[in-house]
């Protein structure tokens, strides 16, 4: 599993689109879900995690050598954690109002999965310089990912952009979107777009549509399936 | 003629009596087939419900038809461009954008009902892979959505006018994505609204003939339960999802009417609401609802007790079609709990477990 | 035991009521319009001896019977052409005089080609049987009884055909309580075996006495669908005084004459899953079956002709008809005055569980109770829908199977799955839920594709297990032969220590 | 005891911790393929859950008092020492049992749902029994979205669903389903 040298700009750029942590990886859904009712909170959870990510990707990767393998997850979590409250602590102390917003979730970064999938796949065996970009590039693609949510639930959810309106006087809002339905139908609308992205990119495979004309062969995706784990 | 068993019929003697040669068919046992289809279904339960809309006509305006109207074009819309083919002419999705109109306000902007019908095909069914494979009654999704989206204008009820068929009540034309204008509305509350926020009870008979406010084809039980008897009498529909409905309400509401005498009587609870469309209509969906009878009943207990405890303890007046909605989650594990037992096997589904 | 011997207790409520007003019955299954009007007040007649006889050598369940005749042996009618190769088989008779003219592949009415004996009729033979190849039935030990019957080539003639000396030789240790005639006929259209409890209803009861007697039972249960009033009412008429035979009218519902299904009625229990009718202390015997060894011991003959409904709309004079076995259908058909023009399928059989067939050349075999012929109006299959769970198939499945399911898995290819969790094996394919199918879905066709593509599978996997043993056992052989090798020089240094 | 019975009703369906807070959706959509392991994955949840509002709650109130700032920190090495010692209890006490939940307990740890209990419990302040009724309902709650979203996602295997729809998005729209239709649960006992 050791990585395969890659160049910097690829590093940087990986996360951004083609291995996008939500979008493609689905890590991280909890807060792109969860704190993307308006833009303002996307973006400040964005801020949020990506200086947790840049820190730890920083830290781990300078103490790599020094974290014994046996317990480097809980040494990750314990320096993710720190940074989290560090957080934590000074959004409650330069935007008291946003931090109200967020409330548990700023605390739940811990849980995370996109930043620990980091530190175990990249800062832990890369040098700094790397690990650094790659932080970037991931934090991007996150904030890319929320932006989207937070934009398109604000605008469609309240007729407002960062607070000012949009869509006319006489826009109707429809107030599912900043609902937790909402979230989960933005998102899964994201997703199916991104689906067809990626198999528009694929040449498509031609796969028989047999119905009503028959049984499909004995050949079908759950025999194949058992020869794959048999073989 | 004979083209690839030659044998046999050339060298046969003796003419007389001889048959033209017919071209025979090979198709799979059984040979013979019932005569009822799909489309024929679906086309019954649209039928069975005109009586409703002509009613909803007679009681709040033309303005009716077109909200329906909208709904079925959304929703007809979707299916066609985004379905498999031959979606619209069984008929389902004319079902789910009808049903949907006769849940919604008589003055409901059109764009809105548009939106409804086609969010509840799109999200609600084509996303499963059209007809017989989604898990939420579409139309249902579809008015649950534009509960949560569109709050004010869904609870905005005109009041009913027997016999003034010309009038047209609320913004219907509001332009797309606006909001409707603040036209001269007379409103009525519902009759679970006026008891649950105001304490009082509406008359039976007003109920049961459907002469009170609230969604256009909610109000006459009566015709609603015609219908529903023609479809169980073709076989159309399982008698046994209103049955359990109406039994376990009325059977509630009886009981919690002993600790609670301000607690409305069983056929308050009945006929008032949604609740007689939603558990002939809406529960019996047959894509939606437990295929197996000891399901059905399940099923119906379980709309029948969330109705209650959401009208008597919930934060909204009606609770029939998010019970509905709940008990739609449910029907994959209700099914697994009760596949019949086969003949000659001891009861019970063998366990497949992933090793 | 002698509680399981009494009758079995009326149902109570409203399957008491039904039971009351139609009979007793099974649960579940469909009515299809039974269309028997055409052929069932039909005296049965005898059709002439056609101009050749094509008897295949595989006309029962089991191994097929061993040629013993060649080309260009004369043959007289009773003589034996194959011998039974085995226990469950029975031999193949020559069923009119003539000459062998060829053995060798022809149609099979299962759809394939098969191994077949054809007769050049002589056209002036008198057709005369020689005298008497089956012995008096009286003074018969059972054993004597079951290999006169194998010896006459008896199988079931409902359509299944199974040996009948097989059914009738029952473990010891199973009790058999009383036999039961199967008088259902739950196919459309067929009427076979009412005409021939109509007409012959004391070879029927001759026959049930040589069965009793031979199985030593002393109880039998004659069951006939309620739509057959005459043949119940001369059944009555005639029963021996001296045996303790029971005609029951049952309710009118395919499928009502399989095995289960009729045991399930008649005496209200339930077959176990994957055990035989013996279990339940029950034989079971079809009523053409019957009449068939009640002839077989009354004229020495052995099984050469049969009865045969040819009926359906695509036939100009449907009739019921004494065939020779072997006669082809083409000549069937032109003895009933041809096919109507809009003809389109012809059926062995049924139309609920028949097999349709694609040349006219094929042959009426011992197991062929009926020849159908539907006309473009029935046959016509419309597109096939998505299922709507409308939940009919559950409602008509006499086995309270899930065909719905079954039907979605069957599309995917889970067919272990099928068997593992919604028991496919129990499905006997009586078509009841394609019958209903609102949406056109061939479930059936796709459940009987299911237990083939089981076979498949498990072949395959009976193979793979093999081979995996013989893999192992090879390394084994090798671990083994390598360590004997390493051991061999510490062997030599211990040696030369 | 009405209050308890609101706070357990909140957590249960109307704040459910899956379909309306977002928390534990890794698990969420990575068991929820079959029913059996959903529901083994949510008696694991329950239990670990129950556990845990117990150690918050003694922790808040005994020792984290007047350090805030260490909360977070002690509550994660709580939660993961807590899921090492179940796990080894539970293989000492009842290897069945301990086969039947194994896999499902490391995954815990990373499960926000669980640190969001706690952090929940602090906000809001909740006593010894508010916080056990609170984990209870949470754990039931989270149990409840898993088999749901099962025996759903088991029953569509057999659907026809379009290759586009196959995957997270279905599963997201599914979950929005749902969380819509639990809006009805809304003010229950609110009164």
């Amino acid at each position: 599993m050791s990585p395969r040298q890659t160049t910097p700009t690829q590093d940087l750029m990986r996360g951004v689109w083609k291995e996008n942590p939500v979008l493609i990886q689905m890590l991280g859904l909890c807060p792109a879900l969860a704190v993307t009712n308006t833009v303002m909170n996307a973006i400040a959870m964005s801020a949020a995690t990506t200086f947790v990510l840049l820190g730890s990707s920083l830290l781990i990767s300078l103490l790599k050598n020094h974290i014994p393998k046996e317990v480097r997850i809980s040494a990750y979590i314990l320096i993710i954690a720190t940074f989290v409250t560090v957080v934590d602590f000074s959004l409650n102390a330069l935007a008291p109002l946003v931090h109200k917003e967020l409330g548990a979730f700023i605390a739940l970064i811990v849980c995370n999965c996109m930043i620990l999938a980091r530190q175990e796949a990249f800062a832990s065996k890369q040098r700094v310089g790397r690990s650094l970009l790659d932080a970037v590039g991931t934090s991007a693609g996150f904030t890319i990912a929320l932006l989207m949510m937070g934009i398109s639930r604000e605008v469609l959810g309240n007729g407002t952009f960062l607070g000012v309106n949009v869509m006319g006087p006489h826009f109707e809002p429809w107030i599912i979107m900043i609902l937790p339905p909402g979230a989960y139908f933005a998102i899964g609308f994201i997703l199916l777009g991104v689906g067809y992205w990626q198999e528009r990119k694929q040449p498509p495979t031609k796969r028989p549509r047999d119905w009503p004309h028959g049984v499909r062969s004995s050949t079908g995706p759950a025999d194949s399936r058992r020869e794959r784990q048999v073989a | 003629m004979r083209p690839w068993r030659g044998t046999g019929w050339e060298d046969r003697s003796g003419g007389e009596g001889t048959m033209e040669e017919p071209r025979l068919r090979l198709m799979a046992a059984p040979h013979l087939h019932a005569q009822d289809s799909t489309a024929r279904i679906m086309w019954s339960v649209v039928a069975t419900l005109v009586p409703v809309v002509l009613a909803a006509v007679w009681f709040f305006g033309a303005g009716v038809l077109l909200v329906i109207g909208a709904a079925m074009l959304g929703a007809m819309l979707v299916e066609r461009l985004l379905g498999p083919g031959g979606a619209i002419r069984d008929g389902s999705a004319a079902i789910t954008g009808l049903l949907l109109g006769l849940t919604l306000p008589p003055g409901f902007p059109l764009w809105m009902a548009f939106i409804g019908g086609a969010f509840g095909i799109g999200f609600g069914k084509l996303i499963f892979g059209g007809l017989g494979q989604n898990i939420f009654n579409p139309a249902l999704l579809g008015r649950a959505f534009l509960q949560a989206a569109f709050p004010t204008a869904i609870t905005t009820w005109p009041a009913v006018r027997p016999g003034e068929v010309l009038t047209f009540q609320g913004d219907l034309l509001a332009a797309p994505l606006m909001t409707p204008a603040e036209v001269d509305v007379v409103t009525q509350a519902t009759p679970l609204g006026l008891w649950k926020f105001e304490g009082e009870v509406t008359g039976l008979w007003d109920l049961f003939v459907g002469a009170t406010g609230g969604s256009l084809g909610e109000t006459s039980a009566i015709l609603i339960l015609l219908g529903g008897a023609y479809l169980v009498a073709r076989n159309y529909m399982n008698w046994r999802i209103p049955v359990g409905i109406f039994a376990t309400v009325g059977l509630l509401s009886i009981l919690f009417g002993l600790f609670d005498p301000t607690f409305p009587g069983p056929l308050f609870m009945i006929f008032s609401g949604g609740l007689v469309l939603g558990a002939v209509y809406m529960a019996t969906d047959m894509v939606t609802s437990p295929i197996t009878n000891g399901g059905a009943w399940i099923f119906a207990f379980g709309i029948g007790f969330l109705v209650v405890l959401i009208r008597g303890w919930g934060g909204l007046p009606e609770g029939v079609m998010y019970a509905i909605l709940i008990m739609n989650a449910l029907v994959p594990f209700i099914e697994r709990i009760t596949q019949p037992r086969v003949f000659g096997k001891e009861r019970g589904v063998k366990k497949a477990e992933a090793a | 035991m002698a509680t399981r011997t009494d009758r079995r207790a009326p149902k109570r409520g409203l399957a008491g009521l039904g039971e009351l007003l139609f009979g007793p019955s099974f649960r579940h299954g469909v009515h299809p319009p039974e269309a028997k009007g055409l052929t069932e007040a039909l005296p049965i007649r005898r059709m002439p001896f056609p101009e050749e006889i094509v008897l295949p050598l595989r006309q029962h369940t089991g191994a097929p019977s061993r040629v013993i005749a060649s080309v260009d042996d004369r043959v007289e009618r009773g003589d034996v052409l194959g011998v039974a190769d085995g226990y469950v088989s029975v031999p193949v008779h020559a069923s009119a005089s003539g000459v062998i003219k060829d053995i060798g592949w022809w149609p099979h009415p299962s759809g394939t080609m098969d191994t077949a004996v054809r007769i050049q009729v002589d056209r002036f033979a008198p057709q005369l049987t020689r005298p008497r190849i089956v012995p008096e039935w009286r003074g018969l030990t059972p054993d004597q009884v079951r290999k006169a019957v194998q010896n006459a080539g008896v199988v079931g003639l409902g359509g299944a055909a199974f040996p009948t000396h097989v059914k009738l030789n029952p473990p010891k240790e199973t009790a058999i309580e009383v036999l039961l005639i199967n008088g259902a006929e739950c196919e459309p259209y067929l009427t076979s075996d009412h005409r021939v409890m109509v007409e012959y209803p004391e070879r029927v009861h001759f026959g049930i006495r040589v069965m009793m007697q031979c199985l030593g039972v002393d109880r039998a249960v004659i069951g006939v669908e309620n739509n057959k009033p005459d043949a119940i009412a001369r059944l009555r008429e005639t029963i021996p005084e001296d045996l303790d035979i029971e005609v029951i009218g049952l309710t009118v519902k395919y499928p009502q004459g399989a095995e289960k299904m009729l045991i399930k009625a008649v005496t209200g229990r339930e077959v176990p899953s994957g055990k035989l009718p013996m279990h339940v202390g029950a034989v079971v015997q079809n009523v053409g079956s019957i009449a068939a060894i009640a002839e077989v011991f009354e004229t020495g003959y052995p099984l050469i002709e049969r009865i045969v409904t040819v009926t359906g709309p695509g036939v100009r004079k449907p009739q019921n008809l004494i065939v020779p076995v072997g006669t082809k259908t083409r000549d069937v058909l032109d003895f009933c005055g041809g096919l109507t023009p809009d003809a389109t399928e012809v059926i062995f059989g049924g139309p609920m569980m028949g097999v349709p067939q694609p040349d006219l050349d094929v042959p009426v075999m011992k197991g062929t109770s009926g020849i159908v012929v539907l006309t473009e109006k029935e046959s016509a299959r419309p597109q096939a829908l998505a299922c709507i769970s409308c939940a009919r198939c559950l409602a008509a499945c006499p086995m309270f199977l899930n065909p719905s399911r079954l039907g979605q898995m069957a599309q995917l290819g889970l067919f272990e799955r099928m068997a593992e969790e919604y028991h496919l094996e129990d499905c006997m394919l009586c078509g009841s839920c394609s019958y209903v199918c609102p949406s056109n879905i061939p479930l059936a066709q796709m459940f009987a594709l299911g237990k083939a593509g089981l076979r498949r599978a498990q072949q395959r996997a009976r193979e793979e297990q093999a081979e995996k043993e013989r893999l192992e056992k090879e390394a084994a052989a090798r671990d083994q032969a390598e360590r004997e090798a390493a051991q061999e020089p510490a062997r030599k240094e211990r040696e030369v220590a | 005891m009405g209050d308890l019975l609101f706070i357990f009703v909140s957590a249960l369906v109307i704040n459910n911790f899956t379909l309306a807070l977002f928390l534990g959706l890794c698990p969420f959509m990575g068991v929820s393929a079959r029913v059996a392991t959903a529901v083994r994955l949510g008696m694991a949840n329950i239990f670990i859950m129950l556990i845990t509002a117990l150690c918050a709650w003694f922790l808040n109130t005994y020792i984290l008092e007047n350090m805030p700032y260490l909360r977070l920190i002690s509550f994660i090495v709580i939660i993961a020492s807590l899921v090492q010692i179940t796990e080894v209890t539970i293989k000492k006490i009842s290897p069945k049992l301990f086969r039947e939940l194994g896999i499902f307990l490391p995954l815990i740890t990373t499960n926000c749902a669980i640190l969001g209990l706690a952090i929940f419990q602090t906000n809001r302040g909740y006593d010894f029994a508010q916080g056990m009724v609170f984990a209870l309902g949470a754990g039931l709650g989270v149990t409840l979205a898993l088999v749901l979203m099962a025996s759903i996602r088991e029953r569509l295997q057999f659907s026809s669903v379009p290759s586009l729809a196959k995957g997270v998005g279905m599963v997201m729209i599914l979950a929005g389903s749902l969380s819509l239709a639990f809006m009805g649960f809304a003010g229950l006992f609110s009164a």
